[in-house]
């Protein structure tokens, strides 16, 4: 066993969904981990996807079962800090992935922060939509429900990058609840509002597809730009066939091992580094073969 | 006694544009019984209601003791010193007697946290049933009470409040004979006491043991007021229904066919052991004091209720289970007791209401023709001389008379060969009453079997070819037509 | 005759026995169940339900229903630390929360009681209305909160029990007063028998509408702040769904949406019998897609196993003559 | 006057669809290719279950479970008709559409649970084996003999409106011009009367149910053919959406009254509405909030209607 300290520990990998395929994937490669280093883990997520509330019960639930080390993936940010707050009075660790622990307060302490983060995610997605768009035209955002934290970042993200181009007017931004009926139903509406459309920033890949079909309906593929994020199989497919533009590959898989092998060297007994991170690859037509094959 | 307590002056109501009460004046001695009577939706329970503060009058005034009386609130009225008994059931069946006597005027404990005086509501309430005669607990919770027993808990309930001017709106319509007789002894008692009552009702025969003065509405009008001796039956019938009626109970007896309904140790809930038969052209009667389990095999037969032993037999076949679906099918028709919950569908037209036990029947290719359906309905409509403007008018809008004939009317119209009616007449005036008698007569004259139940003696006397009586769910003895009497009959159910 | 008082309870203690049955086999099965840390906790989930409950139980008291619940919850979570972050003063914010869930009870009120809409649809539209209230508020963004105060709500603990456990434990004793031994409790369960026959009574049936609603608005809100101060912060999206367990509490626990009977005792059961299961699924390890199946399941059990199902078929004969 | 408040309230919806619509044409550019698409693409769907819901409604209960038995009929579906099965696939998924909507109407009808509970209760548990049964996979690239079905159009008009017009019109018929249909209303209006007419009123409330199941089905099997992709997601908002196009549509809860006529307004009016916000630019934030007031709105005014329905006879 590479890391001798971890084996036999208990870990709880704590999850923002694990109905989406995505996270499921994540949860597949903290299993993977926790075999090659010999660790017992478990993977728990909210009923309802995204709820905090959910999640603190989570956390308390790990608290009440003595796990050794708690790996975090928080819905809320903010919210989740109490909860932080009791695993750091229960002395058990906890290794922050994917969304960053708002920690302001200092009452929310982390060992490392296993970075994936959507504000990133947001800003290599935006950057190649503008690429693309040669740095000029109108961009919407595609969001997920309101007042979601992975909108609240993917949209910070999106913006901020849409800013440093002085051509991109950001003209919109409507929530489509993650799905891809309501993305093509949205896309629908945004295309007749906004003629001259020329960027469609997506918080998923789901709206993003849904986004490409209400496109592809009226002729401007091509002409208009679609960014998803997350990096599925179903986007990447389309990318290959030419229709959406780009997604960032989250690597779930990857994000979770990361995290779970961070865990395993802290329990060793090894110094981690304040972040870690990730490899997120933005995919595109020329690269989309490389991802397929992953 | 010549002291007027209530004055009511040209009052005037109406709903939705169509006018019910029309300038009524009337006069409420101090002690006084004062009857009203009438037919079915001439206003005497909207009269009742707008004294009462339950509806506005659109126009008219009120003089309560001489004094001129704004009532615009059930409230008002109570404290002003008048209470009311409704026609409908004012219970609610999951709270106790106690809770349901002070219904709307709890006794408070504290007045600041504004706590209920539950010791207090007993120990009144006992007082009061005692007062009536009833041995109940008055925790007991009102779902598990009897009818009649129901119905006492609402004269205990306005008793209650020892107002001036008590308003009994048929009070009697579901009590016995014993029950009734302890009613009339309160009256009594009360009207001694300097009590003014209001008292309503279809049994016109009560009217000449208490009344001291007759009112009668007819179409929303006073056709006038009269002192009780100078009153006959047949006078006030006439003043009710402006027009004479013959004979009530019209009979023409016919030779009987062969038998189609008959039940074999029947037994379910609250019944066991029935047998009785029916055969065509023939009226056989129910009979028994109210809760003897009457309703219950007419569901039985009728297959709303599960069988639980023994069979039932329609036209020679035995039958060990039955649902509403078989019993239609096998033109078994059920006029229930009550109208407004089982008989017919009140937010639906009459036109719906009529067709739709023959839906199946007249529409053999499922789809319906509005056209056939029109003229299948006012048929009907015209056949039972059903009061309304049209067949699309709702069942809900007519008055209690009307809405049994439209019930009756949808059995006849699915052409019914056993009829099971139940208290047809309960609640309803004389005139649709005779109208209802001679539907009945005529279907048995074109060879249809018909059973009847019915607390109301003579009415089932008159109509019956035979009687069954009963008591606590067991049949007690068979009558022919000319052994009836009233006396035999009662000695048989108690 | 006395027996017929106590009839009431008869259902909630076959109801109780399952609730026993579920904790004593969780308690085996679920590493970790068993323990005063998670029990605490899953009592403290389970009184934040039941406050919101027991305002929704005098509306189901009634015969109506009231879906905004959820949506007022996060109203007032937003509101009031909207407030905190503007530098208000801690009391003033949450003041603000409750008088949030007051006025959106009041609008439920005002349209049920006065206007005489159907409950159904009135609460329908103010659940988006109050939704979409809180996410224009918060312009859709998770407001933090940096109160001790707000924080101690949610998470502090005053003799080693937490300080909602406390709270909320005053509130229901004040609830339970308020529907059995208080006349506007009487009121409710008179009006929701019968309306009609409150009405003749001479119930003022407008005004118990609009304070029923007005409580149950407040209470809802109260469990918006609980949660709020559970995380700490303000978010838009907190009770979304809420309305629903809360219902489904309700009716697990005996109080059916004819109303006239029933009452907070079966809540407050009805309410350990959800957040019981609930912790130990979760606890047992089952995941999310296996939970939704196995709650839902869940509740029917206890909805079709209810005793009063038997009641319900007898009510429906011996619905009271009208002549 | 009193003509004018007459007719406002007699036509309120239809007015109120229309100064939607003028609003939102005033903004667009192309007026009529957003129309076009809302009634050929955006309507349709959601109209399909929506008259799931009104029919559930009519007889006096709901169907909150639409969204997830679109989500697992169409989901176990997908598994074939990915394999080229298609006609096998669209039997399968409306069979479970019919199947799923018959274990609501046992509960609803001999377990006798409320209406509202047990399809609440059936929502989480079919939600739940949905998710099992994907356990986080989703099926896509469907053939394009599958997807002509929801893509495909005919003499310029989408298939999809010709699927929800013929769906309309055998509702109609059937609910409006049938005995089937009329002992529904009947049945919705007052059962026990209806039972002791003779009516199987049990087999009618599960005959509903089981066509909205299968409506559910149906209009999840269009979103896939569209989408070109079967998720254990769809369909969260079904419910909820379906029900607030029946009430504005003036279908009333107490059972017994309204119609798929009635929906097909109600749809509309939502429709429009939220393209009218789009398009105006409005903030998403705001939908909601409209959407409550819009809600309101028609309820006082169906009421307005119902209760001067005598005064305003003209
Ligand atoms: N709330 C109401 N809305 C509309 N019409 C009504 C209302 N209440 C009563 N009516 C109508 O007013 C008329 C008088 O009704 P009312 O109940 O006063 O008659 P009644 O004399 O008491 O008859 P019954 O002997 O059947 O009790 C009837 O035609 C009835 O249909
Ligand atoms: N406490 C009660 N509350 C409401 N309805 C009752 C009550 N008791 C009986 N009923 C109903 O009243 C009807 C009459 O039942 P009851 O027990 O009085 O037998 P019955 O012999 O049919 O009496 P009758 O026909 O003279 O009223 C039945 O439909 C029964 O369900
Ligand atoms: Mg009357
Ligand atoms: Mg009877």
């Amino acid at each position: 066993a590479p890391y001798p300290g971890a084996v036999g520990k208990k870990a709880t990998l704590i999850l923002k969904d694990l109905t989406n395929p995505v996270w499921i994937q994540a949860a597949e490669g903290a299993k993977a981990a926790a075999k090659d280093f010999g660790m017992q883990i478990e993977v728990v997520a909210p009923i309802v996807s995204n709820n905090n509330d959910e999640q603190i019960q989570l956390v308390q639930q790990a608290i009440a079962k003595r796990k050794d080390i708690m790996i975090l993936t928080p819905a809320d940010s903010k919210g989740i800090v109490p909860a932080v707050t009791e695993l750091n009075k229960a002395k058990i660790p906890v290794i922050n992935l994917n969304t960053k622990i708002n920690n302001e307060s200092g009452r929310a302490n982390s060992e490392t922060f296993v970075v994936a983060d959507n504000i990133t995610c947001a800003t290599l997605c935006a950057t190649e939509l503008a690429r693309l768009a040669n740095g000029s035209g109108e961009a919407i955002i595609l969001q997920g429900p309101s007042g979601g934290q992975v909108t609240i970042d993917l949209t910070k993200g999106a913006e901020d990058t849409f800013a440093k181009y002085p051509g991109i007017k950001l003209v919109d931004k409507k929530e489509a609840k993650f799905d891809r009926a309501t993305g093509y139903k949205v896309t629908q509406d945004m295309l007749i509002t906004y003629p001259n459309l020329k960027i469609i920033f997506s918080c998923n890949d789901e709206m993003a597809l849904g986004a490409v079909k209400a496109v592809e309906e009226v002729g401007k593929l091509g002409k208009i730009f679609i960014g998803g994020i997350d990096g599925n199989k179903d986007a990447m497919a389309s990318i290959k066939e030419g229709k959406l533009n780009t997604t960032v590959f989250k690597n779930f898989w990857l994000q979770a091992y990361t995290a779970v092998e961070a865990a395993a060297k802290f329990l060793d007994g090894q110094k981690l580094p304040a972040l870690i991170p990730v490899d997120l690859g933005i995919v595109t037509k020329e690269n989309v073969e490389k991802y397929l094959a992953m | 006694m010549d002291e007027t307590i209530l004055e009511i002056r040209n009052i005037s109501k109406s709903f939705s544009g169509v006018p019910v009460l029309e300038d009524i004046n009337m006069c409420i001695k101090k002690g006084e019984v004062h009857v009203i009577v009438g037919e079915n939706g001439a206003g005497k329970s909207t009269l009742m209601k707008i004294i009462s503060g339950v509806y506005k009058k659109d126009k008219g005034e009120l003089f309560f003791e001489g004094a001129p009386v704004q009532i615009n609130s059930v409230q008002k009225a109570l404290s002003v010193g008048i209470s009311i008994i409704h026609q409908e059931f004012n219970l609610l069946p999951h709270r106790t007697i106690g809770q349901n006597i002070f219904l709307g005027r709890e006794p408070i404990k504290s007045h600041f946290l504004k706590t209920i005086d539950y010791e207090h509501i007993c120990k009144r309430s006992k007082e009061l049933l005692e007062y009536l005669g009833l041995d109940l607990d008055p925790r007991t919770l009102v779902y598990n009470l009897g009818i009649a027993q129901q119905q006492m808990v609402e004269v205990a309930k306005a008793l209650c409040f020892e107002s001036k001017v008590l308003i009994m709106d048929e009070p009697t319509a579901t009590l016995t004979r014993k029950e009734t007789a302890k009613l009339f002894e309160i009256i009594k008692k009360l009207r001694s006491e300097g009590v003014s009552i209001i008292y309503i009702s279809h049994r016109l025969e009560e009217i000449k043991q208490i009344a001291d003065t007759l009112t009668v509405l007819r179409d929303g009008k006073v056709v006038g007021s009269l002192s009780i001796e100078d009153a006959s039956i047949d006078q006030i019938i006439r003043m009710m229904v402006g027009r004479e009626i013959k004979d009530q109970y019209e009979r023409h007896y016919h030779t009987h066919g062969e038998e189609v309904l008959r039940t074999e140790n029947l037994g379910a809930k609250r019944f066991s052991e029935v047998n009785i038969n029916l055969r065509r052209g023939e009226i056989v009667g129910l009979s028994g004091l109210v809760g003897a389990g009457r309703t219950e095999i007419a569901k039985t037969i009728f297959g709303e209720d599960a069988i639980e032993k023994g069979s039932v037999y329609v036209y020679g076949k035995k039958y060990n289970k039955m649902n509403t679906q078989r019993a239609t099918r096998l033109r078994i028709g059920l006029v229930p007791e009550d109208r407004k919950e089982e008989g017919a569908i009140v937010e639906m037209s009459i036109r719906h209401n009529i067709i739709h036990a023959v839906l199946p029947r007249l529409f053999k290719s499922s789809v319906i023709s509005k056209k056939i359906e029109l003229s299948v309905a006012s048929k009907y409509k015209e056949e039972l001389n059903i009061k309304a403007p049209s067949v699309n008018k709702l069942v809900k809008l007519l008055s209690g008379g009307n809405q049994q004939k439209v019930v009756i009317a949808k059995w006849m119209c699915a052409d019914c060969e056993i009829l099971i009616f139940d208290e047809p007449t309960r609640g309803i005036d004389v005139g649709a009453k005779a109208e209802i008698y001679a539907i009945m007569s005529q279907l048995v004259g074109k060879g249809k079997a018909i059973l009847m139940i019915s607390s109301d003696l003579p009415e089932l006397i008159g109509m019956c070819d035979r009687i069954y009586t009963l008591k606590d769910g067991k049949v007690t003895a068979e009558f022919s037509r000319t052994e009836a009497t009233q006396e035999k009959i009662l000695a048989a159910c108690v | 005759m006395k027996k017929n008082n106590y009839s009431r309870y008869r259902e909630i203690t076959g109801l109780l026995a399952g609730v026993l049955v579920l904790f004593i086999f969780m308690s085996f099965a679920a590493e970790g169940f068993f323990g005063w840390y998670n029990l605490h906790n899953v009592l403290k989930d389970l009184l934040i339900l039941m406050v919101v409950a027991s305002g929704m139980t005098l509306v189901i008291l009634l015969g109506k229903i009231d879906m905004s619940a959820g949506s007022v919850m996060s109203l007032a979570s937003i509101v009031t630390t909207l407030l905190l972050s503007y530098g208000f003063n801690i009391v003033f914010a949450l003041l603000a929360g409750l008088l949030a869930g007051a006025i959106i009870g009041f609008l439920n009120g005002y349209l049920v009681g006065v206007l005489n809409l159907n409950h159904f649809v009135a609460t329908f539209a103010t659940m988006s209305i109050a939704k979409g209230l809180a996410l224009v508020a918060c312009n859709g963004d998770i407001i933090s909160s940096d109160s001790d105060v707000l924080l101690f709500i949610g998470t502090g603990k005053i003799f080693g029990l937490f300080f909602i456990v406390w709270f909320a434990a005053i509130l229901l004793i004040i609830m339970f007063f308020l529907s059995t031994k208080t006349k506007f409790g009487y009121k409710i369960y008179s009006i929701g028998g019968s309306e009609q026959v409150a009405r003749l009574s001479g119930i003022k049936t407008s005004n118990v509408y609009l304070l029923t609603y007005v409580i149950a608005g407040v209470l809802a809100a109260v469990g918006g702040i609980f949660m709020s101060g559970k995380a700490n912060s303000g978010n838009a999206t907190i009770g979304d769904g809420y309305e629903f367990s809360v219902i489904a509490t309700v009716l697990i626990g005996g109080t059916p949406f004819e109303g006239g009977k029933g009452g907070l005792l079966g809540t407050l059961i009805g309410a350990m019998f959800l957040a019981i299961l609930k912790n130990g699924l979760s606890m047992l390890g089952f995941t999310p897609a296996w939970q939704y199946a196995l709650i839902g399941l869940a509740i029917l059990i206890a909805i079709v196993a209810d005793v009063s199902i038997n009641e319900r078929r007898k009510a429906e004969e011996k619905r009271r003559i009208k002549l | 006057m009193k003509r004018i408040a007459g007719f406002a309230l007699n036509y309120y919806k239809i007015i109120l669809l229309f100064a939607i619509l003028s609003v939102s044409s005033s903004v667009t550019q192309d007026p009529l290719q957003n129309i076009k698409n809302m009634i050929m693409i955006q309507a349709p769907f959601v109209m399909i279950y929506s008259f799931g819901m009104t029919l559930a409604v009519i007889t006096g209960g709901l169907d909150l479970s639409l969204g997830s038995v679109a989500a697992f009929s169409t989901c176990a579906a997908a598994f074939l008709i990915i394999k080229d099965q298609i006609f096998l696939g669209i039997a399968v998924c409306l069979l479970i559409g019919a199947g799923l909507g018959l274990l609501n109407g046992l509960l609803i009808t001999k377990a006798k649970v409320n209406p509202f509970i047990a399809t609440y209760g059936m929502d989480w548990v079919i939600r739940g084996a949905v998710y099992i049964m994907m356990s986080g996979a989703m099926i896509y690239h469907f053939s394009n003999d599958f997807k002509i079905i929801a893509d495909g159009s005919f003499l310029g008009i989408s298939n999809l409106v010709y699927i929800s017009v013929a769906i309309l019109l055998i509702l109609m018929f059937v609910f409006q011009k049938t005995v089937f249909g009329r002992n529904v209303y009947s049945t919705g209006a007052n059962t026990k009367v209806s039972r002791l007419t003779g009516v199987n009123t049990d087999l009618l409330i599960i005959i509903v149910y089981m066509i909205s199941g299968v409506l559910a089905s149906t209009s999840g099997l269009l979103y896939v053919a569209r989408l070109d992709c079967a998720e254990a997601f769809l369909g969260k908002n079904f419910g909820l959406q379906a029900l607030a196009a029946t009430l504005i549509g003036g279908t009333s809860l107490q059972g017994g009254k309204g119609g798929v006529g009635n929906t097909v307004i109600g749809v509309l009016i939502m429709v429009f509405l939220m393209n009218c916000l789009n398009v105006l630019k409005v903030s998403t934030l705001w939908q909601d909030a409209v959407f409550g007031l819009v809600i309101v709105v028609s309820a006082l005014l169906e009421m307005a209607k119902q209760r001067y329905a005598n005064y305003l006879q003209l």
